[in-house]
């Protein structure tokens, strides 16, 4: 499969299923459906390929280049499997919101310019598919209008930013080295000094940080996932967070080769210690934050910020071990990231738009298969062993402390306890405690939900129990950027401090589960007690006193929330006013008086003569 | 071959004939300037060829230049030409709808005087005869943007004319002094003789002439006439003034600098200039409610970008600004002619009065759309090359100075990106109360032009190397001093 | 304290202009565009005015445009007032005393007769299309000053005005089609001194004497026709 | 000769500055008119009968003349 | 003495301009910068014609025949300025008729208090 087919038949059939929406809406979705597949078997085709095919050269005579490697074929295997399954999940959620021919056309054409970006093989159509992904996620994100709106404002100045420091990246990029393709680049860019590389550095950082949401360039994300329509906060937040994350592999991996990278700098301003540095308090700070969070969306908005922490220090650290942890992470991440969001959207269909995590509960009677999947979705996100999640955090743990990075660890180890504080808080508030009296009524979730919600979880389990599928892949990109890969196996990985091997670790867990379960069968059954008599002196309590899942942590809220106000989104709304402000001091000038504008005119002349007169400057 | 002396006189005649015109039938009239302007397109792109490889000279009169006056048809003219009919022609056909009942013929003549003004400017080789067509350009925007004759309208008028006539004073005095130096009056002569004299004298008539020309340029200190006139002109008006009028006073500016003076050491100031330019307008932008305002303001950020680009002073510079300065005429006339018609339909300038167009006008909402994500420079549209040109001279330019003002650059867009995308989120997810405004029939007249810009700007956005050659031709024009000089006096 | 900034800003201008002046000498014949004017002007255009030779054939276009720039004055002036046209009578006109009345209507053709004398010998004598045209237009000022209730009809002075304008686009057009060049003069030159001589010298001046008298006479009107009541 | 001239510019430019002081219109614009009258004659002087002729039928006939009436149409004294 | 007698024309010339220019600036008054700007239109036309004198030369018209073409003023300047005063009696007379039109809807034409169209 050639990859101008595959770009050119998926962005012709996005088109078609906008047409064909305006005819029938049943033909449109399966259409929809249809032509993720198609991409999905064209990604999986190219499996281990490495081929380049020029697009198109129309362009002010800058060839667009696209090219396959193992390394993209990663991330354009999950972006297809993740879009797919969001495509299947929004089939019932957005029949009876307006509009949706628009919706599906925006979201094949996202999916589309994230598959163009992570197969292009030149900066031209990087930077053009990326533009094209912006746009399209800011008329997605201000999809339902209200409180959408000013999100997708925050996203779309912020992406517009991002992009054009990356242009600007870009540019200088070509002025150094004659060429925007990616081999031209890295081949003739050794002979750049350190500053410069560190001027790049900086520069398409602050693009990919953007669209990574590191911890200082965050603040678009969790206005922006709460906001957007649930299917499409599952691609958000799954595979477009990651983009980013691609396009520091490429940039750190592919272009500047990583011996370079890793000594880059003095020993103070080290770019990768900064890097590493931001990681870590992108662990941190938002893991704290999702605590507080009573929205389900943006718990989970603000959980991604925090794995996308991980992720930025396994591509940071620089040894291949370090980066296929990242890889992986960001593998797995997708996929039960990706499961929660479609959790909370099941939830959120069927109780028609509640989030508010307060008022929900007990929903483990009415919405079971949800539950589970919610259930192994946080396992994946905590990194419960036999979970997917469990194995790229433990590559991520073993890096940092076999390389004496204590303080990292730490922070890790500290980041992961948090994840498994806000885990808990989900899954209680929405499922376990007391289900109040107005979801008496509620049937399960639709079936065309629940299929992509089995799907991932079951790949949640799969990769979880079988690593070596995955490793293996990453370990052939690894190849291609020329380190040395991992010696791993089916199971898990071997390394000379300490291996892992999921067989063993699977027949302990069962062999312990069977013991456990005996013991409870034959141990003494508890009573099962009324809930009517109890210490309330007789008087009938209503269920919904019960209902005990509110205001959870509120004693860690009040001892942290103090010093944990978000210092960056105060930042950029001090800046936001003060640019209109300095707009309307500068509107001044305009006094509407013609005295006043002949007066500049007359000023103009004298300022230029008077530089004459007085410096002779010419 | 047609002789460029006719891309002048023949909308000059029609306009003349007009009044005639009127006792055969008072219907035909909305046609003449379509037709003129299309004649005028249709020669100016059969003579691009010709002139590519060499500038087609044309003596009035028959006189050899430094006597009579001369036309320089080069690149740089043809390429303006092509742009003031092509706008020239699309604005009439949008202009069949009637402005205002009464007076038609009056708007038509003047309509073609100001673009026959806007050509001459563009042609001539003679300073004297250049303030003449400037004049009439000028003359007639004043009356234009009086035309619809409610207050706010006069009251632009006004103030647009004291300032523009200080302005065309100032040019006087520097012809004046030119004249007293050198004695003659051709810009080929004069470039000639500049460096024979030492070069303080010859300073003030630049500096009138920059005031002068940079009054209708819209440079910073001297636009405050172009919010008010761009907002109180007729739709039609204000996108042939964002469109032509203040890149025709652009390419006047650059003229003198560049062909006339031929500095090269007053660089930094125009390049500190233009991102002034830029960055005023585009934070006047930001707090604007009233569209057209904002529009105008953001014209004013845009000259700044072309400033910024032409006075990088290399090849790859002003290339760059050409395409930025064709990539501004075609989006800033769509948005104009689109928000117009949006307005018509509104009834208020208000951005707020805008809610929910979206699906009241969904074809010339998704033009206005496209016309602002050109105007912010997103890749599929015409925006992206002018923007990534002016970019990649810029870092090729390399000084520090240049590089700082580029942080400035990167700043004043994302806050353009801010200001259209706002106007764009009003247009399609503002609000779920739809005013019930039924879809009326579209005017057929209005949807054309704004679906002809809308696809010239889409396939210059994708194939931008159809006009590159034209423009690396009129790149070097402006560069080539003397074989400028020799190709007339020889 | 506007004053003040003014008088600096202007006190630096006239420096700077003061500078320039003096590279300009007073008088003193440097090289000049004008000696070649002076030299062939007669032989070259016919005419023994060299002004109006320069002002109509050697900057013809420049006179092009000027005739544009007061057309579009007068259209301007048109679209911008928004005429409406009241009756022809004027409520209450007290006549100008008997001595004003004749006396304007004695001076009207005399003026006239001036104005068209100056229009006619433009290329002889100092004078031409434009001080003519003024000339006359002063004439049907002093009409309108003097006996009220005078006026010129409207669309006589409008077809006089495109009249012009056409006949000097089409000497124009026919000097292209025959001698190559725009404007060229293509009717014998004559002798010099006569009446008529120097080519199409005379009829351009006569074209633009037509446009320029009908059009400032149409400007006038308009002023003074102008009721003040809103356009709207 | 010089002196002549020289007295005419001296006129000249008082009656320029009469024209900015003046408080009523009326005489502002009859000022302006004698400044017009002045140049046409200092044209003559200066060899350009052509101009002077222009600037003394337009400048000061035809330009006083659409200032009395603007005059007319607006506020007689300023402010 | 002599740079008086030298540049009595040049000063007389700029002398106009910055008065002209200093109305325009200055004054409140619609009207008055009107008058303002003919008075720095008549200062431009008597600067253009006094580049182009020749002391002692004679008008540039061969009316009679024994004139010699060496004394002659250039006639250059002339044509331009002839072309200028009408350029400049266009503008004014727009801009009368814009100022009537202002005081119709304004009911002032002072310049401090037209402000509607600002910012």
């Amino acid at each position: 499969m050639k990859l101008e087919i595959l770009l050119a038949v998926f962005f012709g059939g996005s088109l078609l299923t906008y047409l064909l929406g305006k005819i029938s809406k049943r033909a449109r979705d399966i259409l929809a459906v249809l032509v993720l597949l198609f991409a999905t078997a064209g990604i999986t085709s190219l499996y281990g390929k490495s081929s380049t095919a020029t697009l198109y050269t129309g362009f002010l005579d800058f060839p667009m280049v696209l090219s396959i490697h193992p390394f993209a074929w990663i991330f354009a295997l999950t972006i297809a499997v993740v879009g797919l399954c969001a495509v299947i999940f929004s089939w019932l959620y957005i029949r009876k919101k307006g509009r949706t021919d628009f919706f599906y056309f925006m979201m094949l054409l996202v999916i589309f310019s994230m598959i163009g970006i992570v197969l292009s093989g030149d900066f031209l159509s990087f930077y053009i598919f990326w533009e094209m992904m912006s746009w399209s996620t800011f008329l997605l994100i201000s999809y339902n209008r209200g409180k959408a709106i000013a999100a997708g404002m925050k996203y779309i100045v912020m992406s517009v930013a991002g992009s054009l420091a990356m242009l600007v990246g870009m540019i200088s990029l070509y002025t150094q080295t004659g060429t925007l393709v990616f081999e031209g680049i890295s081949g003739s860019l050794n002979s750049a000094s350190s500053g410069y590389l560190q001027f790049i550095l900086i520069l398409f950082f602050v693009a990919f940080g953007i669209k990574n949401a590191i911890w200082p360039l965050h603040v678009w994300l969790p206005p922006a996932h709460s906001e957007a329509p649930s299917p499409f906060s599952a691609v958000l937040s799954g595979v477009l967070i990651k983009i980013g994350t691609f396009g520091f592999i490429l940039l750190i991996y592919g272009i500047i080769q990583v011996q370079v990278f890793v000594n880059l700098g003095h020993a103070l301003f080290n770019v990768r210690n900064l890097l590493l540095l931001l990681g870590a308090v992108t662990i941190l700070i938002p893991t704290f934050i999702a605590l507080f969070q009573d929205d389900a969306k943006r718990l989970l908005a603000w959980s991604t910020v925090a794995q996308a922490g991980y992720i930025i220090l396994g591509i940071a650290y620089g040894t291949s071990e370090s980066l296929s942890g990242g890889t992986l992470h960001f593998f797995n991440h997708a996929l039960f990231k990706s499961l929660l969001f479609m959790v909370v959207g099941a939830v959120e269909f069927r109780t028609n738009g509640v989030r508010d995590l307060n008022s929900l509960g007990g929903l483990i009677k009415k919405m079971p298969v949800t539950f589970v999947a919610g259930l192994i979705g946080v396992c994946g996100l905590i990194g419960v062993p036999l979970t997917n999640g469990f194995v790229s955090k433990w590559l991520i743990y073993h890096t940092l402390i076999v390389n004496h990075s204590p303080f990292l660890a730490f922070v890790a180890l500290l980041g992961t306890w948090g994840t498994i504080l806000y885990s808990y808080k989900l899954i209680h508030h929405i499922f376990l405690g007391q289900l109040p009296r107005k979801y008496e009524k509620l049937q399960a979730a639709p079936v065309s939900m629940k299929v992509p919600m089995i799907f991932l979880s079951l790949t949640v389990f799969v990769f979880g129990v079988l690593p070596g599928l995955p490793l293996h892949v990453i370990n052939l990109s690894e190849l291609g950027f020329g380190m040395e890969p991992l010696a791993i196996n089916m199971w898990g990985v071997v390394t000379g401090s300490g291996s892992i091997q999921m067989l063993n670790i699977a027949t302990a867990l069962i062999l312990g589960g069977i013991v456990l379960w005996l013991f409870f069968r034959m141990g003494p059954k508890n009573t099962r007690a009324d809930q009517m008599d109890n210490y309330a002196a007789g008087a009938p309590v209503p269920a919904d006193r019960y209902q005990y899942s509110v205001k959870f942590y509120d004693p860690l809220t009040r001892m942290i929330a103090p010093y944990l106000k978000d210092i960056a989104d105060n930042f950029y709304s001090a800046l936001a006013r003060g640019i209109r402000n300095a707009g309307n001091g500068i509107r001044r000038i305009y006094t509407g008086d013609v005295g006043n504008y002949a007066l500049y005119i007359i000023l103009f002349l004298a300022i230029l003569i008077f530089i004459q007169l007085y410096w002779k400057v010419w | 071959m047609v002789n460029p002396v006719l891309f002048i006189v023949v909308p000059l005649g029609l306009a003349f004939a007009i009044p005639l015109l009127k006792y055969i039938s008072k219907k035909i009239i909305r046609f003449v300037p379509a037709l003129a302007f299309l004649f005028n397109l249709v020669f100016a792109l059969r003579l691009i060829p010709v002139v590519m490889d060499h500038p087609v000279h044309v003596h009035i009169g028959g006189f050899i230049p430094p006597m009579g006056i001369n036309l320089v048809a080069g690149p740089v003219g043809m390429l303006f030409v092509v742009l003031i009919a092509l706008v020239g022609f699309l604005v009439s056909v949008y202009a069949f709808h009637p402005v205002k009942e009464k007076y038609e013929d009056r708007y038509h003549i003047l309509y073609m005087l100001q673009l026959t003004g806007a050509t001459g400017v563009v042609l001539t080789g003679d300073i004297f005869n250049l303030f003449v067509f400037f004049e009439i350009l000028c003359l007639a925007s004043y009356s234009l943007v009086a035309y619809l004759g409610n207050r706010a309208g006069i009251e632009s008028a006004v103030k647009y004319l004291i300032q523009g006539s200080l302005g065309s004073g100032l040019i006087l005095i520097g012809i004046g002094l030119l004249y007293g130096q050198f004695g003659t009056l051709n810009m080929a002569d004069i470039a000639g003789r500049i460096h024979s004299v030492q070069p303080v004298s010859v300073y003030v008539p630049l500096v009138l002439f920059i005031t002068g020309f940079g009054v209708e340029a819209a440079l910073f200190p001297l636009n405050a006439w172009l919010p008010d006139a761009h907002s109180s002109a007729p739709t039609t008006i204000s996108a042939v003034l964002s469109g032509i009028a203040i890149e025709v006073g652009l390419y006047a500016v650059l003229r003198v600098v560049f062909t006339l003076f031929g500095i090269s050491n007053m660089m930094g100031f125009f390049l500190v200039l233009g991102v002034l330019t830029l960055l005023i307008g585009e934070l006047c932008a930001f707090s604007q409610d009233n569209i057209k305002r904002m529009l105008a303001f953001s014209s004013i950020g845009q000259i700044g970008l072309l400033v910024f680009a032409f006075s990088l002073a290399s090849t790859q510079g002003i290339t760059g600004g050409f395409f930025q300065l064709a990539s501004h005429t075609l989006g800033k006339a769509l948005l104009f002619l689109a928000a117009g018609y949006m307005i018509t339909r509104t009834g208020s300038m208000e951005i707020a009065s805008f809610k929910g167009m979206g699906k009241t006008m969904p074809f010339t909402s998704l033009a206005f759309t496209i016309g602002a994500f050109s105007m912010v420079g997103l890749p599929p549209f015409m925006g992206f090359p002018g923007k990534f040109m002016i970019l990649k001279a810029a870092l090729h330019d390399g000084q520090m100075l240049t590089l700082i003002l580029l942080g400035f650059i990167l700043i004043a867009t994302v806050i353009e990106g801010a200001y259209f995308f706002r106007v764009v989120q009003v247009l399609y997810f503002a609000g779920d109360d739809l005013p019930d405004r039924e879809r009326a029939p579209a005017a057929f007249s209005r949807l054309v032009p704004i679906f002809l810009f809308t696809g010239l700007i889409i396939v210059l956005g994708i194939y931008p190397s159809l006009i590159t050659d034209l423009l690396d031709a009129s790149a070097l024009e402006l560069l080539d001093r003397p074989g400028f000089i020799k190709s007339i006096i020889p | 304290m506007r004053k003040l900034i003014s008088i600096i800003l202007l006190g630096i201008v006239a420096t700077g202009l003061f500078m320039s002046i003096s590279q300009i000498p007073f008088g003193e014949p440097g090289e000049r565009m004008g000696d070649h004017f002076i030299r062939e002007g007669v032989k070259e255009t016919g005419a023994t005015n060299i002004v109006t030779a320069v002002v109509v054939s050697y900057r013809g276009f420049d006179t092009l445009g000027e005739v544009t720039v007061l057309f579009t004055a007068a259209m301007g002036l048109g679209a911008v007032i928004g005429l409406v046209r009241r009756k022809k009578t004027h409520p209450v006109i007290e006549p100008a005393s008997l001595i004003v009345y004749t006396g304007c209507r004695f001076l009207f053709p005399v003026i006239l007769l001036v104005g068209t004398y100056i229009v006619i010998h433009g290329h002889l004598t100092p004078g031409g299309g434009f001080q003519g045209g003024a000339v006359v237009a002063s004439a049907f000022l002093l009409m309108y000053l003097g006996c009220r209730g005078k006026r010129i009809r409207e669309n006589l002075s409008r077809g006089l005005e495109s009249l012009g304008g056409l006949l000097f686009i089409l000497l124009g057009v026919t000097g292209l089609l025959i001698g190559g060049d725009f404007l060229f003069n293509f009717l014998p030159l004559g002798e010099a001194g006569t009446l008529i001589s120097a080519g199409i010298i005379p009829l351009i001046y006569l074209a633009v004497g037509l446009k320029v008298g009908s059009e400032l006479a149409g400007i006038i009107d308009h002023l003074i026709e102008n009721t003040d009541e809103l356009s709207e | 000769m010089e002196i002549i001239a020289g007295i005419l510019v001296l006129l000249m430019i008082a009656s320029a500055i009469a024209a900015a002081l003046f408080k009523d219109l009326m005489n502002a614009v009859i000022a302006s008119c004698i400044v017009s009258l002045i140049a046409a004659v200092l044209f003559y002087l200066l060899q350009a009968p052509d101009v002077a002729m222009a600037e003394a039928a337009i400048g000061a006939a035809l330009v006083t003349g659409i200032f009395v009436i603007a005059v007319k149409r607006t506020k007689r004294f300023e402010e | 003495m002599n740079f008086l007698s030298e540049y009595t024309y040049y000063i007389g010339a700029f002398s106009l301009i910055i008065i002209g220019l200093y109305i325009i600036l200055v004054k409140k008054n619609l009207m008055k910068v009107i008058i303002g700007f003919s008075i720095f239109d008549t200062g431009i036309y008597l600067f253009l014609i006094t580049v182009g004198y020749l002391r002692e030369g004679t008008a540039p018209v061969f009316s009679k025949s024994g004139l010699d073409a060496g004394k002659m003023v250039d006639p250059v300047p002339q044509a331009l300025v002839l072309t200028a005063i009408v350029i400049g009696v266009a503008v004014l007379a727009l801009a009368v008729i814009l100022a009537i039109k202002i005081y119709a809807h304004y009911g002032t034409i002072n310049l401090r208090k037209i402000k509607e169209q600002r910012w």
